[in-house]
């Protein structure tokens, strides 16, 4: 088994399942339990691995096809009951309730496919705000505010609060990109190299902003793939050492 | 007063009304006219404004007319405004909104057990955002909130009312239709496969 | 592109850029045409708007361009303002003095940084509707203006003071933190995304 895990965002233990069954290309009416929990539980122990935060829905999840997993190993009686039992079985398929959820959450998702669609449709149309008309209003008017209340001033605090998050990641993205992970790679590798190939983890995080942090991280990262690098840690939460593997 | 200078009036309270709309019920009111005689001139100018020459077009959104600009434009308008009106949402927050959309009134215990999750922020985004709405309280102990979508919602995806979402696929079946598809066209692939060109 | 689309396009650009307005030069290079040919669309567009079928007319102050009403309709604008679906502060008004009410003692540029836009009509409409008004002078070159609310202001929304206004929501702060976060995310899945089962 391949030790490598897709990262999709995944929306919940349900999302995740649907990932599965599509993967795997199973019928969501008839299940194969044994495989999909073995997988499931494969995804939440490399979430586990990379230090994700695994939210406990998740684990309810688990548990609850461990649950039915057992239930269908559970040994069917003899053929003189066939008829009642298939019947039984009918009724009490342990996977129902389960494939009741999953079906009902994928007419949602696809809900929400829709909506997105909708919304990239929408936001490629502009308008403008309405013009002030102040000039049009009469003096008796002009001092009057009617229909304005408190909560629309929250509301409009509100939007210019977003409008002003909407502006200024800008900025961010062109300061995120002032290391690009390539150069962080190629740092490392000669600070590796001019030590003799073998350096301790935590001597890499030598500048404490949080962008220099994450893109030695992901460097790293590349550099495992790449298979430029090794990790070593001989205990959980000792010192891990990266050496340069000889090319 | 002639009929074009009618048409000319409805155009400017329109444009004057920027994002914001303006009613049918308004237009009438600020004409002095008949509602179904202003209804054929605001049909008349909407069609017009449809003609390639025109660089605005006329939508209904929330039971409000209003003037925005044509989608096969977006690109010039992209250079000149920085950021369009709104920024688009995330996932967990699209699946929350489609729920609400079609379940409303809804509390949120109801939503996590669709989604599975908890949906503790993307409902907090959705409020700040104006999309969703307290519209009541449900009944039993607890009186949990009851959400419902807003104008907003409407506007944001450019829907005239909540009726004209989409009905929900009762049975998904592309999955298996496309499956199937495919196999078609693998078979068939196979069978010609032998003759070439 | 067509003519015609070009001349929408512009009208297109003149109606999103509303009171700002927008220069001849600036619509050349958002079209990507020679000046002098965009000047002769331009001068057909204003042209056709002083048809009397048209709502709008186009305007030209120190080389910029903008839609405005026409004088002789005056009387419908008038109408509009008093019809009760229209809401007496504009959004621009609004976010504009829901500003100054949160963050007073406050100066024009200060609540400039805050919207991204400017805001000296917005502030000249809440002046005269008497809702703020000049609370003194910042310190420093310039002595800029301080802008505050009045008591009419307490009035209207029914507050006893300006400490009763409603606590700001948190997610307003929140928020940029989660971006930060989500752009963690989105980097580490890029990284990801080329592995796969």
């Amino acid at each position: 088994m391949q030790y490598s895990v897709k990262l999709d965002g995944f929306e919940g233990p349900l999302d995740l399942l649907l990932h599965l069954i599509q993967t795997y290309e199973v019928d969501i009416y008839d299940i194969p339990v044994a495989i999909i929990t073995e997988q499931y539980l494969h995804y939440i122990h490399t979430m586990k691995e990379l230090k994700l935060d695994v939210a406990s829905e998740y684990l309810v999840m688990a548990a609850t096809l461990l649950a039915i997993k057992s239930k269908m190993l559970l040994p069917k009686h003899e053929d003189d009951f066939i008829d009642q039992q298939m019947e039984l079985d009918m009724e009490e398929d342990p996977r129902e309730e389960l494939v009741r959820r999953l079906i009902e959450y994928r007419k949602f998702k696809s809900a929400a496919d829709e909506l997105k669609e909708r919304e990239a449709a929408r936001s490629l149309i502009y308008t403008r705000e309405p013009l002030d008309l102040s000039q049009f209003e009469r003096e008796d008017t002009a001092k009057r505010v009617t229909n304005v209340t408190l909560y629309d001033m929250l509301q409009a605090m509100q939007k210019v609060f977003q409008e002003k998050i909407i502006r200024t990641p800008k900025q961010t993205t062109i300061e995120r990109q002032e290391i690009p992970i390539e150069t962080r790679m190629e740092q490392i590798k000669q600070s590796l190299l001019s030590v003799g190939g073998k350096k301790r983890f935590s001597d890499l995080f030598d500048n404490a902003s949080k962008e220099y942090m994450v893109v030695t991280f992901l460097a790293l990262l590349e550099l495992m793939k790449v298979k430029s690098i090794n990790c070593e840690q001989n205990d959980h939460f000792s010192e891990i050492y990266i050496t340069m593997i000889e090319e | 007063m002639e009929r074009n200078e009618i048409k000319a009036v409805i155009e400017g309270l329109l444009f004057v009304s920027g994002d914001e709309g303006i009613d049918r019920k308004q237009i009438a009111q600020v004409l002095d006219k008949d509602s179904k005689e202003i209804d054929i001139y605001i049909d008349e100018l909407k069609e017009s404004y449809l003609s390639p020459d025109r660089g605005m077009t006329i939508v209904e959104y929330a039971g409000s007319l209003q003037f925005v600009t044509k989608q096969e434009h977006a690109v010039f308008y992209e250079r000149l405004v920085e950021t369009p009106g709104h920024s688009t949402l995330s996932q967990a927050a699209l699946e929350t909104l489609a729920i609400i959309a079609y379940k409303q009134p809804i509390t949120r215990s109801e939503i996590e057990d669709v989604r599975g999750v908890k949906t503790e922020k993307p409902l907090q985004t959705l409020s700040a955002k104006g999309l969703v709405k307290e519209v009541g309280r449900a009944e039993g102990t607890g009186r949990a909130i009851l959400y419902g979508t807003t104008k907003i919602f409407l506007d944001h995806f450019g829907l005239q009312s909540i009726k004209e979402l989409p009905p929900l696929p009762e049975n998904i079946q592309e999955e298996s239709v496309e499956q199937e598809a495919d196999l078609f066209f693998s078979k068939f692939q196979e069978s010609m496969s032998t003759e070439d060109f």
